[in-house]
């Protein structure tokens, strides 16, 4: 019954956001070239279904690879800032900065270092994705309970063992809720990288179907790249749902 | 021996005493200095003697909350020292199990912490603290978040392990009956800053049972330490 | 202006953000040709030519910058209705760049097998190709996707061997690896015929408004006969009316945009003249490249808009 | 003293991302069409300070125009969806579908629909800022402490008394927390509607210096955009600051 | 009248109940339904009479918890519940500030909750409770969290403001000694499914001081009280 619910109503929610669409379109007489009709969209994905797949596959996988670089990098470096006041006074303003900065303007500067091949690709995800999840991290290791270390005071855990076996572990919720952000936004890095400079994905099939004015096929493209970063997150949401019991009564889920 | 401002008091190997006092005097802030966990900061505290030797080491802590680690099952929880001392061995498993038969949680060492009762939490705490065999057990308020009947069941509990593991304990409470039900003696602390203004020994065999709660000996106790915390001196 | 009449206004889409070689169109606007047609013009930036039509075909704008090459692709992907009524670059800009000391792209046959830097999509890709088969070359160049901004920062760093990119901006390549060292390889130069960019209307809009387009395109001409003429002043106008552009380098853009604009059939016909023929094997060489449906050349412009007499420059 | 280390450290950081930078650009003879070296980037700042000053309060207001209204847009939809069950089932998958598709490319549907005035960068920024906002206060809203919502039916406040008087109040730690991350994506949102349509703004100078391979003037802009983010940044962590004695001693914020 | 299983109690007007049972025995839910504020899922609440009319709107609720609202200053807080009821007038505000004074807060109404300490913060919920005069006080643990010493001064606080106010109280506590101290009558729930096992009237003659706690006659409440709890049974 409720397992019902929860697919039926996201399913209204999608099917009356289509029949806003599809009338807006039909009412107003939206040419094609501008917004194309659900049903000219849909027939775009029927047509070219091996080609979204293919595309979303490689889109995929930058996103994976670019999150867990973001990660990778993410975690350690939250993990230095969050242990050093003076690391945190020195980068984390730097860190906002780059937050403000388009990705768009910096993606050229990474092509040209790293060239075209997947490399900047994985850079650009990664610098689009890595944010979160250091501020959430961060945020998750300095708010480590003050019971559990004094608890590790107690029987005298050195700075290495409070690490491990307290304070990361304590935050691993707040890492999570960082990975749900960090892993829709690795989707739009690796788009924006296919826009700079990539001859594959579902950005690149964007850029090519709006440069022959096929707005249908572009459509379907954005189409694609949604349903991959609903994935995506889901896949991520559900890592947390079954890390809960885990934290049974800690105050962050 | 335990030295804050003008008292001494010898802690005796296997006895229980009880620090009374008003909120903020400063009693955890004397246990924690006791554990080699807080550095005194105005006044001094010096430990010595064979009683409570090497304490740094040698002491088990029991917290006001339980603070179980929540990613970590019941035996985990209670293993957790001994992995941090390197020494999780199987005799330390054995004796984890052990302890938690003796506080009657046997059937949970696979549970974790949020499945359980906030007594059964605090259960799990008290083995935690005994797992190394530590010679001293500093209590602060353990029993403060409990209700009053799961406390009196908690007392004889700790009561029972004092005996069988023969520890010396150091038990903070704001809880007169606790007190005296619990101690072998009372120190009581005024307000800030904390003296001890009176140190009442309590003459009364083990093991007690909660009829004595009613017997005029325990009324007794009960009175002196409430006049030296003050309470009655307020409402003559 | 005390009691001038009601001026129609009208919005403009460039093909891409105002740069030095967009200058002859804020000069119809500075000197006030627009105003003398009746018309308030406000000239606003595109992103690329296909959205440039796109902006036409939503109506947001009735006039925009775009090329034949992206009307026809609109046409026959989208339904668009566009027609052009004046082709501003008689040539195509299209152009391959490379460093002097390494391939050196001089000649067609250096084409063959070379890695070009290119855009997703691109239709230059395509006009290459097909540049190349008409000069019986068999071997295909390869391309890259790198995207405009970074393109010439790639050809700098020699990531690359070669880019192609608008002619136009070869006095930001110049300025990036130097004049002597970098060769311009122009394809119209070397035998390519293809229109580009013109004036594009809605055929709604052409019908419902014959004068007003008329106004329009013969003041926009007459920017551009200016601009031909006094290249300086151009220059002048659009540095002051587009913040950060630098007067050197819009001189420089616009010098070069002159030479695909002045053409011996423009110099008779006129500046914007549409030749038939130019027109018809233009959009063969389209279709021949893009394939899509069937788009006539009779379709995709109409030269009756045209001042009479012509503009020449 | 104190006061001190928070100004030296992050000039420190600062002052030691330059040095790299530079001896990056000397010792790798990086081309200048790359990568300026820092000086030149000075130069090209002290050169067009009025013109950075100007552009930057376009992009300045278009941020926080947009800020403004993903915050007012933001905190109603968060109010629906947590205050329905069914809203949120049917939008909350909508929401998150929309945030991994790239901005940049919806971009030009939203220049169609809105025009090239100020409407449309508008509506970019509120679309990229919005969604930390709705998330953030919704999880705020939900995440009520039940001692609050007891009180409330203890005193028979109506629903309306009840969200007012408690659930708002208590979930604006989370709607400043969300603003925090919203600001900086209006930021960046506002530079997207100059890339896609726009005579002004950094964001366009941006592209005008990139076309004319002025990479130093490119740096000077996308300098001012980092100071303007972290401004606006440091904006709203103030408001924070000076909130949190209200919130005394609830648990977030 | 309050129906619970097979026991009924007649609530006197102007009498202090205190309800006393283990954890988990449904004495919050019972308080909880005479307020209206849960509905009886097993079983059935009845109230009617005149002694506790309308309950529904006439009563303050004061929780285990101070529940203070953090971002209102202390007096707001006070008056949150003339707010919505729409009373928020002059007399309000003044009847606040007398009840602040009454409970020695006058100096602090415009204090936030924060700068207050626990037991503050208890009496300002007293103070809210009060606010619209309430011919009846329904009292959840509200004690529970603060050290023995406070408790015991909110004790004759709460004592003296029923004698002002003339207010009806039920009160929630598993404190025995709470319970024998404030009542005229001692409700004993047994555990789960909380029957009524005693009611015991406390003849001690009002005001009472702390003396009293070490009296024989308290004494005897207590045990027979504990005695109803089971907590003697246990330890034979
Ligand atoms: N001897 C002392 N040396 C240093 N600081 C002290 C001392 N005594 C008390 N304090 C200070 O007084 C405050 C209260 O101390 P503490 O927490 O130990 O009180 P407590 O008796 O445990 O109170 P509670 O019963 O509420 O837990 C602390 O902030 C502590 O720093
Ligand atoms: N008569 C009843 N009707 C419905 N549910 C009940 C009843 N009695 C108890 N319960 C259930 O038993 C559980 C404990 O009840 P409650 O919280 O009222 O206990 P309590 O006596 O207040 O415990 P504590 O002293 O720990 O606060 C609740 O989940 C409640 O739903
Ligand atoms: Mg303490
Ligand atoms: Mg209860």
């Amino acid at each position: 019954m409720d397992k019902i619910t929860r697919i039926v109503y996201p399913l209204v929610g999608i099917v009356g956001l289509i029949a806003v669409w599809h009338f807006y379109v039909v009412w107003f007489n939206v040419p094609m070239a501008v917004l194309p009709k659900p049903l000219a969209v849909w027939d775009a994905i029927v047509k070219n279904w091996p080609l979204l797949l293919d595309e979303g596959k490689v889109t995929l996988m930058e996103s994976v690879y670019g999150f867990l670089l973001a990660f990778a990098f993410g975690v350690p470096l939250a993990v230095a800032i969050s242990s050093s006041r003076v690391l945190n006074l020195m980068f984390y303003p730097l860190l906002i900065a780059t937050q403000s900065l388009p990705k768009v303007a910096l993606a050229p500067l990474l092509l040209i270092w790293l060239g075209t091949g997947i490399e900047s690709k994985l850079a650009i995800a990664w610098l689009v994705a890595f944010f979160p999840i250091v501020v959430d991290t961060a945020t998750g290791l300095r708010g480590t309970p003050a019971e559990f270390l004094d608890l590790a005071t107690s029987v005298r855990a050195n700075g290495w063992q409070t690490f491990w076996k307290i304070r990361f572990p304590a935050a691993l919720p707040f890492v999570i809720s960082g990975s749900k952000v960090a892993i829709t936004l690795a989707v739009i890095g690796a788009v924006i990288g296919e826009f700079i400079g990539s001859n594959e994905g579902l950005g690149n099939l964007l850029l090519v179907a709006n440069s022959q004015v096929n707005t249908a096929l572009a459509f379907a493209a954005l189409f694609g790249l949604a349903v991959l970063g609903m994935a995506l997150y889901a896949a991520v949401a559900g890592v947390e749902l079954a890390l809960k019991p885990w934290f049974g009564d800690m105050r962050h889920g | 021996m335990v030295a804050l401002e003008q008292v001494n008091y010898r802690l005796e190997q296997g006895s229980l005493v009880a620090l009374l006092g008003p909120s903020g005097c400063g009693k955890t802030t004397l246990l924690r200095m006791v554990a080699g966990m807080t550095k005194a900061s105005t006044g001094k505290i010096e430990i010595r003697g064979r009683e409570v030797d090497g304490p740094q080491d040698d002491f088990g802590f029991v917290f006001q909350t339980p603070n179980l680690l929540p990613w970590r099952s019941v035996l985990n929880n209670v293993l957790f020292p001994m992995e941090i001392k390197h020494r999780l061995d199987r005799a330390a498993r054995a004796r984890a199990m052990e302890l938690l038969t003796l506080v009657g949680l046997d059937g949970f060492a696979r549970s974790r912490p949020h499945e359980l009762s906030g007594g059964m939490k605090q259960r799990v705490a008290l083995c935690r603290a005994l797992i190394h065999q530590p010679s001293l057990l500093l209590m602060d308020e353990p029993f403060g978040a409990l209700d009053e009947l799961t406390r009196m069941e908690m007392h004889d509990l700790l009561l029972n392990i004092r005996k069988v593991t023969g520890a010396t304990v150091m038990f903070v409470t704001h809880s007169v009956s606790e007190a005296v039900y619990l101690a072998d003696d009372i120190l009581v602390f005024s307000r800030r800053p904390g003296r001890v203004i009176d140190q009442i020994k309590i003459d009364m065999a083990y093991p007690r049972n909660h009829e004595i709660r009613f017997s005029r000996e325990f009324n007794d106790y009960e009175r002196r330490a409430s006049a030296g915390l003050g309470v009655l001196h307020g409402h003559g | 202006a005390a009691q001038a009449p009601a001026l129609t206004p009208v919005t403009f889409s460039l093909d891409f953000r105002a740069l030095g070689r967009h200058a002859a169109w804020y000069v119809a606007l500075d000197k006030g040709y627009y105003r003398e047609a009746g018309l308030n013009v406000t000239i606003i930036a595109g992103q690329g030519t296909a959205q440039a039509i796109q902006a036409l075909e939503s109506g947001i704008v009735q006039f925009a910058f775009s090329d034949v090459a992206g009307l026809v692709a609109a046409r026959a992907n989208s339904n668009a209705t566009a027609k052009m009524v004046a082709v501003i670059y008689q040539k195509a800009p299209y152009a391959v760049f490379s460093w002097r000391s390494g391939v050196n792209v001089t000649r067609p046959e250096q084409l063959q097998g070379l890695e070009i830097g290119s855009g997703a999509g691109s239709f230059t890709q395509k006009v290459i190709e097909a540049f190349m088969t008409e000069r019986g070359l068999s071997r295909p160049a390869t391309y890259t996707n790198v995207d405009p901004s970074a393109r010439i920062g790639m050809l700098a760093a020699k990531r690359i061997p070669a880019i192609e990119t608008f002619v136009m901006s070869q006095p930001g390549i110049h300025r990036a690896i130097g004049a002597g060292e970098t060769s311009t390889f122009l394809l119209a130069d070397h035998g390519l015929m293809l229109y580009s960019n013109g004036i594009l209307v809605r055929e709604d809009y052409l019908k419902a408004n014959p004068a007003l387009v008329r106004g329009f395109i013969a003041a926009s001409l007459r920017g551009w006969r200016d601009t031909i003429a006094n290249p300086g002043e151009a220059a002048d106008i659009v540095v002051r009316l587009n913040r950060g552009l630098e007067r050197e380098v819009a001189l420089e853009e616009i010098a070069i945009v002159n030479n695909l604009v002045v053409t011996p059939l423009s110099r008779r016909g006129g500046i914007g003249v549409i030749d038939a023929d130019q027109m018809q094997h233009s959009v063969d060489l389209i279709l021949k490249t893009t394939g899509g449906a069937r788009v006539t050349a009779a379709q995709v412009y109409d030269a009756s808009f045209l001042p009479q007499p012509p503009v020449t420059p």
